[in-house]
């Protein structure tokens, strides 16, 4: 279904950094998971990729940086350019050395190295000498304060969150142009949420990092992106500027749990197995 | 036998008005405490202490749980919410303090045992089994239930048969519920993380517990999921009169359906009481809630 | 459009819980028995019986026993070798020492035999996981190895420490001919593989899994995971044991420890994961594979009429095999019964892509 | 006591040729979680064709220097394991990412069985010979403090030396290097390494290829005691108690873990065998890794095994 | 008209070294044979298959080429003797296992079907030791001595132990015994231990890497080579070669053949076969220890069907029970050996009902450094001691399979 926030994104001046046309994504040779998806990711933008469980968020972000090998899932239609340069045939590290670099869903820390050198070998990529990256590490230290007092332990040993910090900060190290976030969100402590989102708005704004962001928070993703898309069933089933989606009535009431304006309360949903859905 | 209990769970049927003792009265956020006349305490954390080598992780930590009430654990990452949970149902064995439940004392806590005095848990980093189907997965939690011995098993007969068609029953149920029937029989490796999450949560209500330890069972859920997932707990809690230990990041969440709070920090408490008492508290808000409260 | 499942609705939890619960699956595993039972035994020349069938039946039955303990309980094992030779050597004395006694007893109190000894092995389970349990295993490979050439009464003083059977019978019928060995093996096979399949699919299996892929989750559920790790150990090497035994007495007649050496515990794990980890079908399907396999590419380049010397064609055979095995896991990691389960979804789908 | 010195010193050399050859696996193990059954084959591969190129190349070009034909072989043989990691990592490991240990494990299953008859076609199976000048007969010391003296082996003794700078270089590497922290990333978690950038694959041929260089030093080592022949690749299997009791993450603990083994299973066979009628020293040793083990489950020098919900 | 061989070899494995050249001389010979017009204008045909010393594979073999026809089979490996012993009654095949197998299998009482053409490890044991009297000036100068066996820790490396236990306790010398694990790859422990206990002889029961290993072990840990003496699995060329001057000294059993280079057998393959271009391995190999042994063993193979149509009509093809009975009558006195050409390489063969043996004459050979050479002269084996082992033996066999021995009658089936 069409909505008419299409309309919206016909504006958009800056050039797209990230292009992805059409593709389809198959698991395992036999499960379909994406079913012709295309977004756009303008330079020096924070786009949000939206929808519930199992929409394919999480496949479309592999599928861009190409980790879909170790899943055994492969793209067999579409294309992905990163500034005009079909990228599906680059490996991983090619991409990070492009600046693009993703931070896994579910953490994925390096178990048996401290919290420090899992930060440090997110600069594995990096040519720009010692300091440089001493000088990083210590910026990741100030966003995530917690990660300093744990830098000795075992990254198995910390808790989720911390972990979950390790996994972004270690993304930062890099250095990165681009980031692909797999719910950044998960298993943070509301003030830590802020603070990411904090450090994705001022990475954005200061250093002009892109963000291509797949979020269950929906209202903090809104409040920080400029762009949203919203994946269903492995496809795109609406899009739009940020703010026009906040405002959506559809979106409201099943993102944002503002039906009838005001935030209703868990405790009076009355009942479940109501969801609608664009494409049923 | 075990079948005739779940077939009180709640029914799947959207439409179908609510019974029993939700009342609309009951669902107002503000007036949250006593809902129902709190019970016995059930589970009793006395001077609990646990330390990894120079980290420590709880310091003194007491405070209990009542029968019937939905008890949240909050707190900053790293505050040791997980690791009090662990020390709960015997994955870790604290160095000082002692656990109460259900009137017995431990100080060396035994998974199992734990496990048959009827406490269930959910995790916070998946720990599913990866290469099991949805259903072998959520059977495994009526394991404790099933008396066949291995002879019975091979031969596949009789008695065997019909509890594991029994039980298949009660698991079916709670699929039905979690809304993941049509991954039934797909190995859970493969399921995205937040269905993951749902069948963790599956396995454990497939223990029929009385005591649920929830380790952050909404991260990486939308607003729509969370309110299933709360309705959920709530019927649950309501129904057959779980008791719930919760620990959640989402202070919407915890505020709403919660009726006492539990604030760590770093290993202490550092707040206890009724969501709006403790939403008030000045250490927490400093230490958690941020000024957003 | 031959394998579809549609119209073939499930109205009890009994009926989907069967073992095929396709329709399809039934017919083709009727026909599959009926081959086995009625047309094999008309046609294959005896050759086929003595190098093939035979050989296959019985590591399938040792693969299937290992395939327990790897595949579905997640202890790595390098000694089934050891097992067998203690089932083989075991069902020996009790054949020889107790005047009498069924075949089929002295067989099963062999299996019973390497039960206490996989258990015993298995202990160590309890602590030591991974790669480093091999060692346990192996040191199970080699103690067992030794104690039977070194230990003259397990061979019946037998000076040279290999031992042979002879005169077999089972229920008053000679066990002679291939055809009459081949159905003891299938019978014996299809009942260990019947009651295998009950135990996976239920209760104790799923413990089993549940130990393998994730321990402390399966604790906490309220799983012992003494209980689950031993029951592996014994359920598998019962089976390991009795295949040792028919290995000896029905496949080679007579042998020596070495029949049961380190290259037959990997040999066995091959098959177990070539065939699939954790799937008793899996079994059967790495058995064939690796039992067939070498005497195929063997005989290839004589049916090709090339003039290969044995020595080439035996390093051929040897890089082939090891090419081969190393093209099934990148093509499937998860083994041959997946790739099967695979081919039947896209079958499933056919002539959709999708 | 001359006798148990003897036998103690026996047992460390001894020990110190498991450990060269228990490096390989700990190496690769450490840099990308693999357990590389193939190293073995790898030893009979470098060394037979060290052996048939340090005969070849005099025929070739037609000089008979000893020293040159040795060195040529050397890099040449070098060469050819290079290719061999290239090739292991494009048709093998880079198809296997993010895929069990098990399943690793069992490519390299595969791997051993290829180089076994691809060795054996190129080479020849017949027993070769590799001549680096390492002296033969006995050095008998001490022969004043003890009736008859203490017998060592010069050859044992060399190749003792050369082991232990091995680890010591591979110790250092792993330890100072930010590469070695890469390799580690690698063990633990291959996505995750991938997805910031560390190239898998070039990272895979060097460590295969250092692997080659090790299997080929303990090839020229192991061939020139024991004559190249297929049996080589069986001492692999001496090698594993070694590399288990030592931990398989650690370079020291193979040395420790050999020298262990070497001097327990010798020990042992000299003194309890006779007892229990001889040839208990193949598992003995893994017995007495056994025993460390039920101490130590991740073995002397492992990683904690992580164990966590 | 065809007469099928079937050939069972190892070319790969631990043993290829070994198995190679065993392998080449018996196809050369076969070769050899069809060169000269066949027997009796019967053309022999032959398929190797690849056993790798393995004995599942060996029966794999077996069954395969049991199929195609076999006339009698030679598994060349104990284990699979062993294995086969069991099936040959029932297949009516044939088993030659010409100095090796089961010592006991002599016997022809009870094991109809096998044939330790040549001599056995008893046969071999017992010539040893009788040599090691010799050099000490006669047995009972052995009394007091220690006598040291380094033996393969298998059914092969256990089968002379009765034999040495037997001669132990007539002369009264000790015996130690020191099993070394298969492949024979780690001997150290093994040396030390003769270091420790310096015995006066060492019995060198190894095959395959274990021989070589155990030279270049004896020279690092001083033993002289001098006094070490080796079953004749442990005597060819591959045992020696890369330990060459280490070894010199070494002296090995030749049961009947060492290296013949000259005789004219092995002219005649040379002439007939590789002169063709039909050699099967390289020309310099033709004439060593391993290959005259090959060559030996498919000669007896070939007499026995000869013998066979001799009964049962020449020029025609013989079944393998048929070529059994030719087996069982061999004798191939002198004047037919030289005949063949085997003339300064063996002495007469001649079985019967009751001796699969056929002959137990062996010399020894040792090395000097680059090759074989003989030190001895002629032994023949101690009846007087042989005799009742095998006999009882065979008869505790019998009783455990629950055999009779063969009636008088049956001989002339
Ligand atoms: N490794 C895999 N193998 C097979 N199917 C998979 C795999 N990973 C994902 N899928 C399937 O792909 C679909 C989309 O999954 P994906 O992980 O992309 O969802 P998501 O939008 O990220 O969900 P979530 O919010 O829960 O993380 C799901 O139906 C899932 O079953
Ligand atoms: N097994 C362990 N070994 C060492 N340290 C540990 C272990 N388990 C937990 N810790 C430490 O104890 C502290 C508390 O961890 P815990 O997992 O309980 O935190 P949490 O409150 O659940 O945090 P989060 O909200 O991030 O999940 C952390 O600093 C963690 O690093
Ligand atoms: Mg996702
Ligand atoms: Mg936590």
């Amino acid at each position: 279904m069409q909505l008419d926030d299409r309309n919206l994104t016909a504006a958009k001046p800056p050039p797209s950094l990230l292009n992805v046309n059409g593709i389809e994504v198959i698991y395992h040779h036999v499960i379909l998971v994406l079913k012709g998806v295309s977004l756009q990711v303008p330079e020096g933008r924070i786009v949000a990729l939206l929808g519930g469980n199992g929409a394919g968020k999480t496949t479309t972000l592999r599928a861009v940086s190409n980790l879909l090998g170790g899943e055994r899932g492969e793209v067999t239609k579409g294309s992905i350019e990163l500034r005009g340069e079909r990228i599906e045939a680059l490996s991983p590290a090619q991409l990070v050395h492009r600046g693009v670099v993703q931070v896994m869903e579910g953490r994925h820390c390096f178990a048996h190295l401290s919290i420090e050198d899992n930060l440090l070998t997110g600069a594995y990529t990096r040519r720009d000498g010692k300091a440089a990256i001493a000088e990083t590490l210590e910026k990741v230290y100030q966003y995530f304060p917690r990660l300093k007092a744990r830098r000795q332990s075992q990254a198995a040993y910390t808790s989720g969150g911390e972990q979950q910090m390790c996994a972004i900060g270690r993304a930062l190290m890099a250095n990165p142009k681009m980031v692909l976030l797999d719910e950044p969100s998960m298993g943070l402590a509301p003030q830590i949420v802020d603070e990411v989102f904090g450090i994705v708005r001022d990475l954005n704004t200061r250093e002009g990092v892109t963000f291509l962001l797949a979020e269950q928070n929906t209202a903090m993703a809104l409040r920080y992106a400029d762009h949203g898309y919203i994946l269903e069933n492995g496809r795109v089933v609406m899009e739009g500027e940020a703010k026009a989606l906040a405002e959506n009535e559809d979106v409201k009431e099943f993102y944002l749990g503002m039906g009838g304006g005001d935030r209703r309360s868990f405790r009076d949903v009355k009942s479940y197995r109501r969801r609608k859905r664009w494409l049923a | 036998m075990t079948v005739a209990v779940v077939s009180r769970m709640p029914s799947p049927d959207a439409e179908q008005p609510r019974s029993g003792s939700a009342s609309a009265a009951d669902r107002v956020p503000s007036a949250a405490p006593a809902r129902r006349s709190a019970g016995d305490v059930i589970l009793d954390v006395q001077n609990v202490s646990l330390a990894f080598g120079g980290v420590k992780a709880l310091t003194d930590i007491s405070f209990d749980v009542r029968e019937h009430e939905v008890r949240a654990i909050i707190g900053p990452n790293g505050a040791g919410k997980s690791s009090l949970l662990n020390c709960i149902n015997g994955v870790y064995t604290p160095q000082q303090g002692t656990i109460r439940l259900r009137g017995q004392t431990f100080r060396h806590m035994n998974p199992r045992q734990v496990a048959e005095m009827g406490v269930a848990r959910t995790f916070q980093n998946l720990a599913l089994f990866k290469g099991m189907s949805v259903l072998d997965n959520l059977m495994t939690g009526r394991n404790l239930k099933m008396k066949a011995n291995l002879f019975q098993q091979a031969l596949r007969f009789g008695a065997a048969e019909r509890e594991e068609i029994a039980h298949r029953e009660v698991v079916e149920r709670i699929i039905d519920f979690l809304e993941i029937q049509p991954w039934r029989k797909t190995p859970v490796g493969r399921l995205p993380y937040g269905l993951q999450k749902r069948v963790d949560l599956g396995r454990a209500l497939a223990m029929e517990p009385q005591l649920l330890l929830l380790d952050e069972p909404m991260a990486g859920m939308n607003l729509e999921e969370k309110q299933d997932m709360c309705r959920f707990i709530l019927d649950v809690n309501d129904e057959f009169g779980t008791t719930l230990v919760l620990i959640e990041h989402d202070m919407g969440v915890v505020m709403d359906i919660s009726d006492r709070v539990v604030v760590l920090d770093y290993g202490r408490k550092i707040g206890d009481g009724p969501p709006d008492e403790v939403r008030g508290n000045e250490d927490v808000i400093r230490a958690y809630l941020g000024t957003a409260g | 459009m031959l394998y579809r499942e549609n119209g073939q609705f499930k109205t009890s939890y009994r009926a989907d819980q069967q073992i095929f619960p396709i329709r399809q699956d039934r017919i083709a595993v009727g026909l599959l028995l009926a081959v086995a039972f009625v047309v094999v035994p008309g046609l294959a020349p005896e050759y086929t019986f003595r190098a093939i069938l035979i050989p296959f039946l019985i590591l399938s039955l040792a693969a299937l026993g290992l395939n327990i303990l790897v595949g579905y309980c997640g202890q790595i094992s390098l000694g089934t070798g050891a097992f067998m030779a203690v089932g083989a050597y075991a069902a020996y004395n009790f054949h020889v020492r107790v005047e009498g006694l069924p075949l089929v007893v002295s067989l099963l109190l062999g299996g019973l035999c390497a039960t206490g000894v996989g258990v015993l092995f298995g202990i160590p389970s309890l602590r030591i996981r991974g790669l480093y349990l091999a060692v346990a295993t192996l040191a199970a490979q080699f103690f067992v190895d030794w104690a039977f050439l070194r230990i003259r009464w397990f061979t019946h003083d037998s000076a040279s420490g290999s031992v042979s059977v002879s005169g077999l019978q089972v229920a008053g019928l000679p066990l002679e001919t291939p055809a009459q060995k081949y159905y003891f093996c299938l019978i014996t096979v299809l009942v260990f593989a019947l009651l295998a399949k009950n135990l996976v699919r239920g209760a104790i299996g799923r413990e089993w899994m549940a130990i393998r892929d994730m321990d402390v989750a399966a604790a906490v559920i309220g799983i012992r995971p003494v209980y689950a790790k031993l029951t592996a150990f014994a359920v598998s090497s019962f089976l390991v044991g009795v295949a040792g035994g028919l290995w000896g007495f029905i496949h080679l007649g007579a042998w020596e420890p070495a029949a049961f050496g380190i290259d037959r515990s990997f040999q066995l794990l091959f098959m177990v994961i070539i065939g699939g980890l954790g799937s008793i079908m899996g079994s059967f399907f790495g058995a064939a594979f690796i039992v067939v396999l070498p005497i195929l590419l063997n005989q290839v380049p004589g049916w090709f009429g090339l003039p290969l010397s044995t020595a080439t064609a035996s390093h051929l055979e040897s890089m082939i095999f090891g090419a081969l095995i190393v093209f099934f896991l990148v093509v499937e990691p998860h083994g041959l019964a997946r790739l099967w389960s695979t081919a039947k979804e896209k079958l499933r789908l056919w002539p959709f892509p999708h | 006591m001359g006798f148990f010195l003897e036998t103690l010193f026996g047992g460390l050399m001894a020990g110190m040729l498991y450990a060269l050859i228990a490096l390989g696996f700990v190496l690769i193990f450490k840099a990308s979680g693999v357990f590389n059954f193939a190293q073995g084959a790898m030893v009979l591969f470098a060394a037979l064709a060290m052996a048939r190129f340090a005969e070849w190349w005099p025929r070739w070009l037609g000089f008979d220097s000893k020293l040159l034909a040795n060195l040529l072989a050397f890099v040449t043989t070098m060469a050819v394991m290079v290719a061999v990691a290239w090739l292991i990592e494009k048709l093998v490991l880079g198809r296997l990412v993010n895929q069990d240990g098990i399943t690793l494990l069992m490519a390299t299953l595969g791997i051993t069985y290829f180089l076994d008859g691809f060795g054996q076609t190129l080479f020849g199976s017949d027993i070769y010979k590799i001549d680096v000048g390492m002296p033969k007969d006995p050095l008998i010391v001490a022969e004043q403090t003890f009736e008859g003296g203490i017998l060592l082996s010069q050859e044992d003794l060399i190749a003792a030396l050369v082991a232990a700078a091995l680890v010591a270089l591979l110790a250092l590497f792993f330890q100072k290097t930010s590469t070695g922290r890469a390799l580690r990333a690698v063990a633990d978690d291959h996505q995750a390494a991938q997805s910031i950038g560390i190239p898998l694959s070039r990272i895979w041929v060097i460590v295969w290829s250092v692997a080659g260089f090790v299997a080929l030093v303990a090839g020229i080592i192991w061939g020139s005691k024991l004559g190249v022949q297929f049996s080589l690749s069986m001492v692999a299997l001496k090698a594993l108690p070694v590399v288990i009791l030592g931990g398989l993450t650690s370079v020291p603990g193979a040395i420790v873990g050999g020298l262990l083994i070497g001097v327990g299973e010798k020990l042992s066979e000299v003194y309890l065998g006779p007892l229990l009628g001889g040839g208990i020293e193949i598992w003995f040793a893994y017995v007495l890794a056994l025993l460390f083990l039920l101490v130590r489950p991740q073995g002397l020098f492992g990683e904690k095994i992580i164990d966590r919900v | 008209k065809e007469q099928f061989f079937p050939v069972l070899v190892y070319r790969t494995g631990a043993y290829a070294p070994n198995g190679v050249p065993w392998a080449n001389g018996y196809l050369d010979y076969l070769k050899l044979v069809n060169a000269q017009g066949g027997l009796n204008g019967v053309k022999l045909t032959y398929e190797e298959c690849e056993t790798g010393y393995a004995t599942d594979r060996g029966v794999e073999c077996y069954e395969r080429l049991k199929g195609k026809g076999a006339t009698l089979f030679q598994p060349l490996s104990t284990g699979i003797t062993f294995a086969l012993t069991e099936k040959a009654p029932q297949d009516k095949v044939p088993l030659i296992t010409a100095g090796y197998g089961r010592s006991e299998s002599a016997d022809g009482g009870v094991f109809k079907w096998n044939f330790p053409l040549l001599g056995t490890y008893w046969v071999n044991a017992d010539v040893l030791v009788q040599h090691i009297g010799k050099k000490e000036g006669g047995l009972n100068k052995l009394r007091g001595k220690k006598i040291a066996l380094v033996y393969h820790d298998s059914p092969f490396g256990k089968e002379p132990i009765p034999l040495l236990q037997e001669r132990a306790k007539m002369h009264g010398f000790e015996l130690q015994m020191l099993p070394v694990t298969a492949p024979g790859v780690e001997q150290k422990s093994t040396w030390l231990q003769v270091r420790q206990a310096r015995p006066d002889y060492v019995l060198l029961w190894g095959w395959g890497v274990m021989n070589s290993t155990a030279l270049k072990e004896a020279q690092a840990t001083g033993y002289p080579r001098e006094k070490m003496y080796g079953v004749w699995w442990a005597g060819a060329e591959p045992d020696v070669k890369d330990v060459g001057e280490g070894a010199r000294g070494y002296s090995a059993a030749a049961m009947q053949h060492g290296v013949h280079p000259d005789a004219k057998v092995v002219q005649n393959i040379l002439n007939l076969v590789h002169a063709k271009g039909q050699g099967t391995g390289p020309r310099e190999e033709v004439g060593t220890v391993l290959y005259m042994r090959g060559m030996l063993s498919a000669m007896l193979g070939v007499e026995g069907v000869k013998r066979a149509q001799e009964r049962f009509g020449k020029g025609k093809v013989m079944t393998a029970e048929q070529v059994r009975w030719g087996l069982e009558n061999l004798s191939l006195d002198q004047a037919k050996l030289d005949a063949l050409g085997f003339a300064g390489v063996m002495r007469p063969v001649s079985t019967s009902c009751v001796d699969h043996m056929g002959s137990s004459w062996v010399r020894v050979h040792s090395w000097d450094g680059k090759k074989w050479s003989f030190s001895s002269d002629w032994y023949q084996a101690d009846e007087q001691i042989l005799k009742p082992m095998v006999k009882s033996a065979a008869d505790r066999y019998a009783a455990e399979k629950k055999l009779e021995r063969r009636p008088p009658a049956d001989c002339q089936s």
